[in-house]
């Protein structure tokens, strides 16, 4: 599985994609957030990240299961 | 009706055309654009990056929402991707409706809640630097 | 700063480049046209007299009103006279801001005020017949 | 005195102006009404009609005194 990264998120990893090695079990959004806090510690500094599964916003419990896209999306300023 | 795009430049008379219809009798049209500055510091350009798919999908969800709410001929939602001076337009919202009150309340509440729900992310360059607007507590 | 002017045709370019300036996020325009149709009948078009000196007046008090009341970069009226095609501007009011939601209220104002003081008056034309506009009880 | 006319009052009257004959006491904006009224009774098919005075809304007990410019405003309907 690969995350697609944008803005301050792109910025902090230094990359425009977080390749998550196949041996992690992320079931969930949560998993997921879990995992990514812990390998990227500076995310924290955040104001919030949202999880976007197949480009729609997910909630903590849902099963990403064999989602073909996933993204995390922090705090929008469009407009 | 509905015209929802991510644009480069955003054209007024293209989004004046779309929403010119003979059973409307009110356009309101909201155009968002770069100011000069921002948080005090003067503000020399914007970078929009956007999660383009899914910016389009959020887009439409608010246009589907707006829609069932109030009695709607056109609406229309642009919103622009890249590097943007002062003054340049970034967002037009745009409704034509039969009576004016409706085409007042949409344009409000689809501006309101782009700026909460779409994947869209404004990167302000000062003279001494820049940041991701809204990142940070 | 205004623009008040009744004029023949409202032409929107230049009602845009006149609101626009470094200091305002925000554009609201309000465009109100011909409807194709009134009171259950088919419009074919309006004409519109004005008392114009002092249509400009009130118009320019109103302007003052919203002034005072919210923080605006840029104020515009237009209002034509003459005959007037369905689908055609007929008023365009327009505010620079540097923020929404003082855009949005001062248009609406605007809009509302106008309609109520400023001496325009308004003939639908039918395929049988004509009418002003609310001169009747 | 002239009293400028405009949409439906100018149709109704047919003229674009109506003078006011010279011996006609007309003090007030009221006095004017009440004279506008005889001479014009279909006038009163309106909803209302106000007095501009010198360009601006005048009230009835308003005095004409030397209004450089008297006008008749039927219900407005611009916009």
């Amino acid at each position: 599985m690969t995350i697609k990264l944008f803005g301050i998120t792109r910025e902090i990893v230094g990359a425009s994609h977080i390749p998550v090695p196949d041996n992690q079990p992320l079931k969930t959004v949560a998993d997921l957030k879990t995992w990514l806090y812990m390998e990227y510690p500076s995310l924290k500094q955040l104001k919030s990240i949202a999880v976007a599964v197949d480009q729609s916003y997910a909630e903590d419990h849902e099963v990403l299961g064999a989602a073909a896209e996933v993204a995390l999306i922090p705090p929008v300023s469009g407009g | 009706m509905a015209m929802i795009k991510i644009v480069t430049h955003i054209k007024l008379e293209e989004a004046y055309s779309y929403l010119s219809c003979p059973e409307a009798g009110a356009i309101n049209l909201f155009i968002g654009t770069v100011r000069n500055n921002a948080h005090g510091k003067k503000v020399e350009k914007l970078v929009f990056e956007a999660y383009e798919p899914m910016a389009l999908k959020e887009m439409e969800k608010l246009a589907v929402l707006a829609q069932q709410r109030w009695h709607i001929s056109k609406l229309l939602m642009l919103h622009v991707v890249g590097d943007k001076a002062v003054g340049e337009p970034v967002v037009a919202i745009g409704i034509a409706s039969a009576h004016r009150q409706e085409a007042f309340e949409a344009t409000r509440f689809l501006i309101d809640e782009l700026k909460k729900t779409v994947p869209i992310w404004k990167k302000e360059f000062y003279q001494d630097g820049s940041s991701w607007v809204n990142a940070h507590p």
